[in-house]
């Protein structure tokens, strides 16, 4: 009797290396020794035009305040809040975020007046006007979301975290108010893909989440995640020339 | 005392006190450290009660947001009235599901609000979507550019393979939905899966050491 | 300056789009007909897996519909318990039902119910077949009822003790089982994570359309070994039973609604290079 | 038909209706379904986690005590802190567990699952299979595979000596994307009608069929006419539906 189970040693391997590279990049991150370059990402620059358009014609731009404030889709979500608001403030074009979660109420109210106050126009800030609440419910949000794209007729929609088989319902809605729309989630990526001006596949969101809060351990994890799979992507190439020369080697290894 | 108890700490420890546990029992094989041991069974007895014992939250949440909105005559986002409403058919729900004298879950009223209410109307009211796919289809799916057209081409054969009426075209467009489906698609759906199940790890690992305590966030919800 | 048909088209009121839908999805319920339909491959691989379980299987099914996807599953779940209860009658094997979620305590009980064998219609319910209520906790649930079924769920759905029950007599945890078939709406992640990975147990799937594709790589892997998709394979497991039902009845309206959603998106790319063609756009 | 079963007919056919309602337009019927269904599905929810832990934790702890199940039922209580201002922060205690072992449960078996094992099915024979069209399907499975995860390899620049081949991979790994997610469209449409056919078939049974006539007529008949009345009151449509600029 061996002290692992066998047909679980690899994948606790790989558990393990997953670990000690990321929690490296961290520690490397913290000194300061990581400089990052993180690749083009057309979704994120489309953000500054569309946001540069709302300005023009006047419009607000709207935003899905996400789901719960655990979720990983959500959390990034708020980095792009806070970004959206920041550039916002700035040019004083009117933002409103409708929230969905009773838990992420404090959340957003201390990213958006955070926001508005890091750009000096706390002045521009009225909470009642900006945030606004609908439902946690499912489809009594999605009829609260329509409603308020209608009313406010937004030149720019951007949606992310916590979106399911709604989403379609709200881009559609959107769009056809004559809204820009970008849209970032991990499920529903096809529909959202279609239906979006532009769409953050993905882990594309989890990225742009990193980037645009630029906090250095955010960016670190991104780069751990990516030697991850570089590992994985040298593993397929591998097995794949060892397979094709008639040896089950490192198929063996990788199933042990 | 509280200033103690509300430190970040105590709930991350807790995290990784957990997360490892789990992972480790989970690779090894010593007797008193396994899957099996009694330690890790009472261990996840412990923790799905816990789950359980979560039911009242959305509960007492949404309670408390009508019942806000009823006290406060509200306007938006919907006319209080219908938050009354709502109140009224959670009291009803509550009275006659819970294990008490006739009532309960198997219970004949709760069986007619299941059978006859929440079964059809939750149904409906995701079919509502397929009423804005149908939309969707008319507004987005033009062939733009390249990109679209690809799009378009493999909905298009996918569509045509699911739907019987396809093979009135002949066997070809069933043999390469399959093939779509089953070789470009299958591997392209992989590398998402892997990517993503990537990025759940990293996100663990940053949860148990405490790097991200973005799901610790939020404040006690204000009552109304 | 009056408009062109092209830009009337391209504005068309949504409306009038949700009427071509309601028509097309209506018109099969009030003119009866049917296409033919050929067996796909997946579906003829979960229809053999199953014919040829050998006598005296121990089957568990897993329900993890939600109220909203029961609509599409009807078809082939009730195509699939079908299938199971013949397995039961001829190869005497054992049906377990339980769910895996809130919603699918009940669902299982209506579905026996349409078949006539709840336990008030059926006096040899718990015999060879039970319903045993469902696991709540998600993935730390599913993993705990794996280990001991008693510790999660001591009594069926209708409150008679498992011990009670011949049908359970010797079925104490996952080990005991012969085949894991689950039902879904919301993924198959926690039977693959919980049931297949740490046990090696067999899993038939029984999937909404939309998780098809993502759920082909697992397929590939062979954690999963087979799978119904959808509506389609409901129809197609219906034929291969000879139980026709309502997978037969609605596959029809799936080819007229396909039909206008094809034609929509013909007139849109139609529309957009007309008036592309005209410079409007 | 028993009174229970018209009873039964009648919400049955109402209820989605109500809901189908919504796509002429909002109106009170959507508001009315909308809000019972909010309700109902909540309350049921908890009646039905209350019953399991009745049936499967209390019953069972009166004929012999378990602590186990105490303990936890007690910590359970945890989670309702999160609604007292004061002392919020212990239901974070309850999260940190549940999380914890949420975690801890899934990690390591998701890595095999969705990491291991599908790297493993990845590593295929691309010559020599035997059959020509299966070494090319092998060989589309690795390149489809490939690509995309290197399109999800973000902070290497699609440039310069490593990056441009790089740039490339990943620029097919954008087009097997956009194949996958054609398919899985094609997908999502069919399920999607799938859940309509479902409810119109339960509409047009025999014992719903009177009603569904007669009770969407008189929707219909309603929603058209506020929607005439409306229109009577302000000129411009209700729905403003002009061609979209694009960005």
């Amino acid at each position: 009797m061996s002290i692992l189970v066998s047909g679980r040693i690899f994948s606790g391997f790989f558990l393990l290396i997953s670990a000690i590279i990321i929690l490296g990049m961290i520690e490397l991150a913290k000194k300061g020794d990581l400089k990052l370059h993180l690749r083009r990402i057309p979704a994120l620059d489309a953000i500054d035009e569309a946001v540069a358009r709302a300005t023009e014609t006047g419009k607000p731009v709207l935003q899905h305040g996400g789901s719960a404030p655990s979720a990983a889709d959500t959390i990034a979500n708020y980095s792009i809040m806070n970004y959206i608001a920041r550039s916002c403030a700035r040019r004083g074009t009117p933002y409103v975020v409708a929230a969905r979660s009773i838990q992420g109420m404090p959340v957003i109210r201390e990213i958006v007046s955070g926001a508005y106050e890091t750009e000096g126009k706390l002045e521009d800030y009225d909470e009642d006007r900006v945030i606004r609440f609908g439902s946690p419910e499912q489809f009594a949000f999605a009829s609260f979301f329509m409603d308020t794209i209608r009313s406010e007729k937004p030149a720019f929609t951007f949606m992310a975290g916590g979106l399911s088989g709604e989403a379609l319902t709200l881009c559609e809605t959107a769009v056809l108010e004559g809204s820009i729309m970008i849209s970032g989630a991990t499920g529903q990526l096809a529909v959202l893909f279609a239906s979006s001006d532009y769409f953050l596949i993905a882990e594309e969101l989890f990225a742009a989440g990193a980037y645009l809060s630029g906090d250095p351990r955010q960016m670190a994890s991104l780069a751990g995640e990516d030697y991850l799979k570089m590992i994985l992507l040298a593993l397929i190439a591998l097995g794949t020339i060892f397979r094709t020369f008639g040896s089950q080697w490192l198929l063996n290894v990788v199933k042990m | 005392m509280s200033v103690i108890l509300k430190r970040r700490e105590i709930p991350i420890a807790l995290t990784a006190f957990f997360a490892l546990y789990m992972m480790i029992a989970y690779h090894s094989n010593l007797p008193w450290l396994s899957e099996k041991a009694q330690l890790t069974v009472d261990i996840q007895t412990f923790a799905q009660i816990l789950n359980v014992m979560a039911l009242g939250l959305g509960y007492i949440a949404i309670m408390r947001l009508h019942a806000g909105y009823v006290i406060r005559r509200v306007k938006h986002p919907q006319p209080w009235h219908w938050s009354l409403w709502l109140l009224f058919v959670l009291a009803i729900t509550t009275i006659v599901g819970l294990p008490w004298g006739n009532f309960g879950v198997r219970s004949e009223p709760l069986q007619f609000i299941f059978s006859s209410i929440l079964l059809p109307m939750r149904g409906a009211m995701y079919a509502v979507v397929s009423f804005y796919m149908a939309s969707a289809a008319y507004r987005v799916f033009l062939a733009r550019n390249k990109e679209a057209a690809v799009m378009l081409a493999g909905t298009f054969v996918v569509m045509l393979t699911n739907a019987p009426v396809g093979e009135l075209l002949g066997a070809w467009v069933g043999n390469l939905g399959t093939w779509l489906l089953t070789t470009p698609s299958m591997g392209g759906m992989r590398g998402i899966r892997i990517c993503g199940a990537l990025g759940t790890l990293i996100l663990a690992w940053r949860m148990i050491t405490g790097r991200e305590t973005g799901y610790l966030r939020g404040a006690a919800e204000e009552g109304d | 300056m009056s408009q062109s048909i092209w830009t009337k088209l391209s504005k068309i009121d949504r409306k009038y789009i949700f009427l071509v839908l309601w028509i097309a999805v209506l018109l099969p319920f009030t003119v009866k007909f049917a296409l033919p339909l050929t067996i796909s491959g997946l579906s003829r691989d979960f229809y053999d897996y199953l014919d040829e379980m050998p006598e005296d299987s121990i089957i568990c099914y897993f329900w993890d519909v939600s109220f909203a996807g029961w609509s599409e599953m009807e078809a082939s779940g009730i195509a699939t318990l079908k299938m199971l209860f013949k397995l039961m009658d001829e190869k005497n094997c054992k049906i377990i039902l339980v769910g895996m979620r809130g919603d699918c305590g009940p669902l299982p009980e209506l579905t026996l119910k349409q078949l006539g064998l709840h336990p008030d219609q059926n006096p040899t319910y718990g015999e060879m077949y039970a319903h045993i209520g469902w696991i709540p906790g998600g993935s730390v649930g599913m993993s705990n009822w794996c280990k001991d079924i008693r510790a999660v769920n001591p009594n069926d759905w209708w409150g008679t003790p498992l011990d009670e029950l011949p049908v359970m007599q010797g079925i104490n945890d996952i080990t005991d089982l012969d085949l894991v078939l689950q039902i879904e709406s919301g993924g198959v992640g926690v039977v693959i994570n919980q049931v297949v990975v740490p046990y090696n147990t067999p899993f038939l799937a029984v999937s909404i359309a939309n998780n098809v594709p993502g759920n082909l790589p697992l397929l590939d892997s062979g954690l999963m070994t087979a799978q119904l998709g959808g509506i389609r394979g409901g129809a197609e497991l219906e034929q291969l039973t000879k139980e026709i039902g309502v997978g037969n009845v609605n596959i029809t309206a799936i080819s007229t609604t396909h039909l206008a959603i094809i034609a929509l998106m013909v007139i849109a790319n139609l529309t957009y290079y007309a008036r592309k063609a005209r410079g409007e756009i | 038909m028993t009174l229970l079963e018209t009873i039964t007919a009648f919400t049955t056919v109402f209820g989605i209706l109500c809901i189908y309602s919504y796509t002429y337009k909002d109106n009170p019927f959507w508001k009315w379904a909308t809000n019972t269904l909010v309700a109902g599905y909540i309350g049921y929810s908890a009646c039905i986690n209350i019953d399991w832990l009745y049936k499967s934790i209390l019953i069972p702890m009166t004929q012999k005590m378990n602590v186990i199940h105490l303990i936890a039922l007690l910590a359970g209580l945890l989670w309702y802190f999160r609604f007292w201002k004061k002392h919020f922060y212990i239901y974070r205690y309850a999260l940190a567990i549940s999380v914890g072992s949420g975690i801890g449960i899934t990690i390591a078996k998701t890595t095999r699952s969705n990491i291991t094992a599908q790297i493993a099915s990845t590593m295929l024979r691309l010559y020599g299979t035997g059959d020509l069209m299966g070494d090319f399907n092998n060989i589309i499975i690795v390149l489809a595979v490939f690509s995309t995860m290197t399109y999800f390899l973000f902070t290497v620049e699609h440039k310069g000596a490593i990056g441009t081949p790089i740039g490339w991979i990943s620029k097919i790994g954008r087009w097997m994307l956009i194949i996958t997610f054609g398919v899985s469209f094609g997908n999502v449409i069919n399920s999607r009608m799938a859940l309509l056919i479902g409810t119109v078939y339960n509409l047009t049974k025999p014992e719903h069929s009177t009603f569904f006539y007669a009770i969407g007529a008189i929707i219909l008949i309603y929603l058209i006419g506020t929607d005439l009345r409306m229109r009577e009151k302000s000129e411009p449509a209700l729905t403003t539906n002009e061609q979209r600029v694009n960005p």
